[in-house]
């Protein structure tokens, strides 16, 4: 396949952005939970700014992505309001789920973000499903569907990708590798170290990827939405990275050592894209700053929002089981 | 043609009639499903293919789990899919998609998307078909917030009842029995739907009142003959659907007769009979005779040599006797 | 150490306790599920692998199927695994292998295996958990022919509990609610255990009983404190175990009190309540004064927001509250 | 690896009494089942007895097997007798299961046969689980798990091999590839079409044999058990046969046409494995016929134990749900 033209500069300022608001978004989540302002538990998406804000650049905004347990990252990138999202994480009203989903539920329909999802490799069937329909109903509509290193020794990650292929769908698994499930070690419940081989069962490319590096995230999954658009098939993305925080917060994380996390943080993705940024000199010490003044107000007002915003009413719990009920 | 006009056909045939009506009508209805273009394990998609083509008509691969997802995915984009299970108990290999998923999405997500699919899955016995292919779940589908499930006992209830639930903007679990799928009985020919949520009044009495519905409606009917010439007159309500369920017409002729016997081919223990005799007992307590019986399955796995799947399985003999310990006076 | 020896400890950790013992005294017992050489999710499997090592305590993929299916290739083979689902929704996507295989293999085969597994899954809400991570589903077991169930209701019951579950020869279902899993209270130290099938009468009492289970008798003891002062004495009655079913002393009780609440965290409709209603009601009809009263969660999803959850589900308020109406004259 | 020894005259002679057994076993099962006498339905082996009887060749008496619908070849060839079985197709309560399972679930635990199972895939975690319990009861034993090309496309294969590659345990799985699953051809619902490529997402061999050359299979399934058993871990292997019978006797067989099936007969397992036994002068003209009428009379007299057992009475229905019930 012939190259994709190089990153736009414009293209690499909206992802600049994304990962600021995500990482500024995820950090203040994390601390108002400690402060036990949030009900539930989060899971943060810390760490992997790179991969939700790359990937999502390459989608059209009618695009649908599916998403998982840590989907925060996923909803913003995809273009939801912090205010909704904020919103349901406090159970507020006036949250994109009215409260009633929560973290693990973060969804809305009408940005194509078909839902996080607190079941593990839940999304991956449900992606084939959308593009079957989009292609039912012609609108040339691509999927996106994220998915952790956990979730590709589910059943449902077999039989989806056998399907998606079997039907050439417009489907991107991209696999976010960030080398535990849980407190649980990758390497000691795969059975293959390279999870891009197992494209191979399906007669589909697999690539892998550095998911901390921004650039190649975007070139490579421009590729793979190519392909899918123009009716080749799925594809699947190994993205290699790591998670920074805990699998939840308040993880008091036994199974991993200090080290090991600190060792990663040298390779922050966000910090490596502004190197790239300022040395392509794509962005000014003055525009980065005033990049991340902007995106922290953001964050902030969305917190406001949520607090200011009501709680659902009881008496409200048994609305939406059913259409029109 | 006219919506009156009748004609003697089967229950599949009746559900073939009822998709291809509405997939003629609606562009968004597709099915999917295992060997569905060759008519699928029952005769219930033969045809189709023919008219719709191999893109609405879609032939699965064996995952179970991935047909009910795909289902979800397409509903919730636009589609209405009716997904193809087979026999019921591969509907257990897609359990997350259809409880995690499928019943859940609209109420988690705040009531912003609906999930317009219908799942058809065959139940019941059949000629020996043994512990895997014999059992029938609605139990566990109608204790699921989310899933309005249907169960018809003929041919012209099956097309009515299929055109609803395809319809319906929920996902609907349609159980079609096998041991009824090939019995032909009078079917409009023409447009046709059964309300989901409505019971019938298949035969009125006044002694006693006989709750049912599927393939045990016919083991009653063939009960209510005979009852009578004891001088045994039992009302016989054929529920049709069981979420949303008519409970108004089943207290009401309960009220009048007193007297109730709730009958199903799945397992009676915890079994849809359970919560039927429930609420009967708390909406017509103080009008009952005697307490509800129960008439379902032994609780075993279904076996396969016949003189057991009889042993295991009730028919009409067991309502009849039940029917005639609760007249003793 | 005397078997009457008594530390106040969490069910969790009473949990874990039973582990060891079964773990020291029988070679074929082993665990496998996710995550759990780090403790579990609810640090129900803390410790354990230190003592056994990595061959015993198998961190498995996140397959549940194949978790339980390794579990069912283990168990006829002369093995005793103990399979951990952490929270009870994962066991969706293994219902084939609970329900068609672990379920009917006994029976399927002519007697000639047992299937002697234990499946551990943690049901109900805690906090918030939304959807997905919040159901209660003993509903759906107890109805499958074949699965034994059992709910305990404190540390001392779910060490004994479980010990009987891992030495009976047939797969057992052991529900830990997540609000007690971490709640302390006095439990043997030495060896214990609390045969299947044998419920408890926690408190006696002569106006009604209440008939419960799991996280929900918390819940119904804080009830009967609010009632007695009101001139209502409750019984209350721990299933401990809802297969098999002590129905003798519910029946009893309720033959004595003429009134029965039952009440459990999962949604009302169609749930193990109403089996218990249904033979209560069969078994005592003429001793009762008025219908079985059913108090469980309303025919929603559970919601993530917490007046929501509490809306939905149930606590002791709404017990004292169904004890008035019961008690009206 | 080192090659195996060639096959012995007397292995080769084994193979071939189990391929006539299994031939004329479903052949009288045919016509019973067409005459009425069984009740439920049958799924006939013929067409692949080389494969179950070239494997189980490779196995001792105490090693597992798991079974699928198809399951009386697997059955016969690990040592279940004919009585027994025929018995439980009766649904006799002489049968292997006291006539409580039928045709769908024959099993003699007894010998090492773990079940037919009516779910497709249904035995491949549940081998796994063989597989574990003998490292752990330290015997040696090897787990083969068959299953068919429809199977391989179910959740389970993925869970399943992944686990028991991860853990290295010794099971071989048998994929009798007879290119339909029910009506359908196998090219429509799968992604690839050399189904070994599917081992190559668990990092263990995935071999491909003509599902019709018993040596071949017998050679190739003795690499993989030595493998098995010498704690190198699982291996796929993909059998390529076809299935000359109907999905289950009975089928109209409308999705395929009669040259095709003619133009298989022509490869037909067990005429090709008796020219190989004639070319090597391991077997004479009168042996080759006296084997066939000894198999004729044994398939006869189990048909006769079975009409001759009894039924079960209707008052045991409830025994053996649980142990000791
Ligand atoms: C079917 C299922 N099994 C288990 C869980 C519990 N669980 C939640 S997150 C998680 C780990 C997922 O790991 P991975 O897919 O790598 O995603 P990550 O958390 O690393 O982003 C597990 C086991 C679940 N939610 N769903
Ligand atoms: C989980 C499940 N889905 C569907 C079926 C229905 N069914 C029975 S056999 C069969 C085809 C199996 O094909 P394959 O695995 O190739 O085995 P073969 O029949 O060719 O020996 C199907 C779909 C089933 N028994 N189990
Ligand atoms: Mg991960
Ligand atoms: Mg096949």
């Amino acid at each position: 396949m012939k190259p994709p033209a190089p990153m736009s500069r414009e293209a690499a300022l909206r992802i600049h952005r994304t990962m600021v608001r995500i990482r500024l978004f995820e950090t203040r989540v994390e601390e108002l939970f400690k402060a036990g302002k949030l009900p539930g538990f989060v899971h943060t998406y810390l760490g992997q700014e790179a991969i939700a804000a790359g990937v999502c650049e390459t989608l059209q905004s009618d695009d649908y992505i599916t998403s998982t347990h840590r989907g925060h990252g996923h909803a913003i990138a995809k273009g939801i309001e912090l205010d909704g999202i904020m919103a349901e994480l406090y159970g507020k009203e006036t949250g994109t789920c009215r409260g009633r989903g929560g973290s693990m539920h973060v969804a809305d329909f009408s940005k194509g973000m078909l839902g996080a999802n607190g079941i593990v490799a839940g999304g991956l069937g449900i992606a084939a499903g959308a593009a079957l329909s989009a292609r039912l109903r012609r609108t040339g509509q691509v999927v996106v569907a994220f998915f952790g290193d956990g979730g590709i020794n589910k059943g449902t990650f077999h039989e989806a990708l056998n399907f998606a292929a079997v039907q050439r769908l417009a489907v991107v698994y991209v696999c976010e590798n960030n080398q535990y499930a849980q407190f649980t070690s990758r390497t000691r419940t795969t059975s293959v170290d390279d999870l891009s081989v197992r494209a191979g069962a399906y007669g589909i490319p697999g690539w892998t990827v550095d998911g901390n590096d921004a650039g190649a995230i975007h070139e490579t999954t421009l590729r793979a939405v190519e392909r899918a658009r123009s009716g080749m098939g799925p594809t699947l993305l190994n993205m290699e990275t790591y998670r920074l925080g805990g699998h939840y917060v308040g993880d008091a994380e036994v199974y991993r050592k200090a080290a090991e996390v600190d060792r990663h943080r040298l390779k922050d993705p966000l910090d490596r894209w502004e190197r790239t940024l300022v040395g392509e000199k794509w962005i000014t010490e003055e525009q980065r700053a005033g990049l991340w003044e902007q995106a922290r107000s953001e964050v902030s007002d969305a917190v406001r929002f949520a607090e200011e915003s009501p709680l659902p009413g009881g008496e409200t719990a048994l609305e939406a089981v059913f259409t029109g009920g | 043609m006219s919506a009156r006009a009748v004609r003697r056909m089967s229950f599949g045939q009746a559900t073939v009639d009822a998709m291809r009506l509405a997939m003629r009508e609606d562009e968004r209805v597709f099915v999917l499903g295992e060997d569905i273009s060759w008519g699928g394990n029952f005769g219930q998609f033969r045809g189709l293919v023919d008219e719709f083509g191999p893109e609405r008509v879609i032939d699965m691969p064996i995952s179970e789990a991935i047909i009910m997802a795909v289902a979800v995915g397409a509903s919730v984009t636009g589609l209405r899919p009716v997904a193809s299970m087979s026999f019921v108990e591969f509907t257990l290999g897609a359990m997350d998609e259809i409880v995690n998923q499928a019943s859940k999405f609209r109420y988690m997500f705040g009531g912003q998307v609906s999930v317009p699919l219908v799942l058809r899955a065959s139940d019941g016995i059949l000629r020996s078909s043994a512990g895997q292919h014999s059992s029938s779940l609605e139990g566990l589908f109608t204790h699921l917030p989310g899933l309005k499930v249907v169960a018809p006992s003929n041919p012209a209830d099956a097309k009515g009842l299929l055109r609803s639930a395809i319809s319906d903007d929920d996902p609907v679990v349609y159980l079609e029995n096998k041991r009824i799928t090939a019995k032909r009985g009078p079917t409009p020919t023409g447009d046709h739907s059964v309300p989901l949520g409505s019971a019938l009044i298949r035969r009125t009495g006044s002694d006693l009142t006989i709750v049912t519905y599927s393939a045990m409606v016919r083991e009653a009917e063939t009960a209510c003959r005979r009852l009578a010439p004891r001088g045994i007159e039992a009302e016989l309500i054929d529920l049709r659907s069981l979420v949303p369920l008519d409970l108004e017409t089943v207290v009401g002729s309960v009220r009048k007769t007193g007297r109730v016997i709730i009958a199903h081919e799945a397992w009676e223990f915890g079994g849809f009979g359970a919560e039927l005799a429930a609420s009967i007992t708390s909406h017509a307590f103080n009008r009952l005779r005697s307490a509800p019986v129960r008439v379902g399955a032994a609780q075993a796995p279904i076996p396969f040599s016949p003189p057991l799947e009889r042993a295991v399985v009730p028919g009409a003999e067991e309502i009849v006797e039940a029917a005639e310990r609760l007249m003793k006076p």
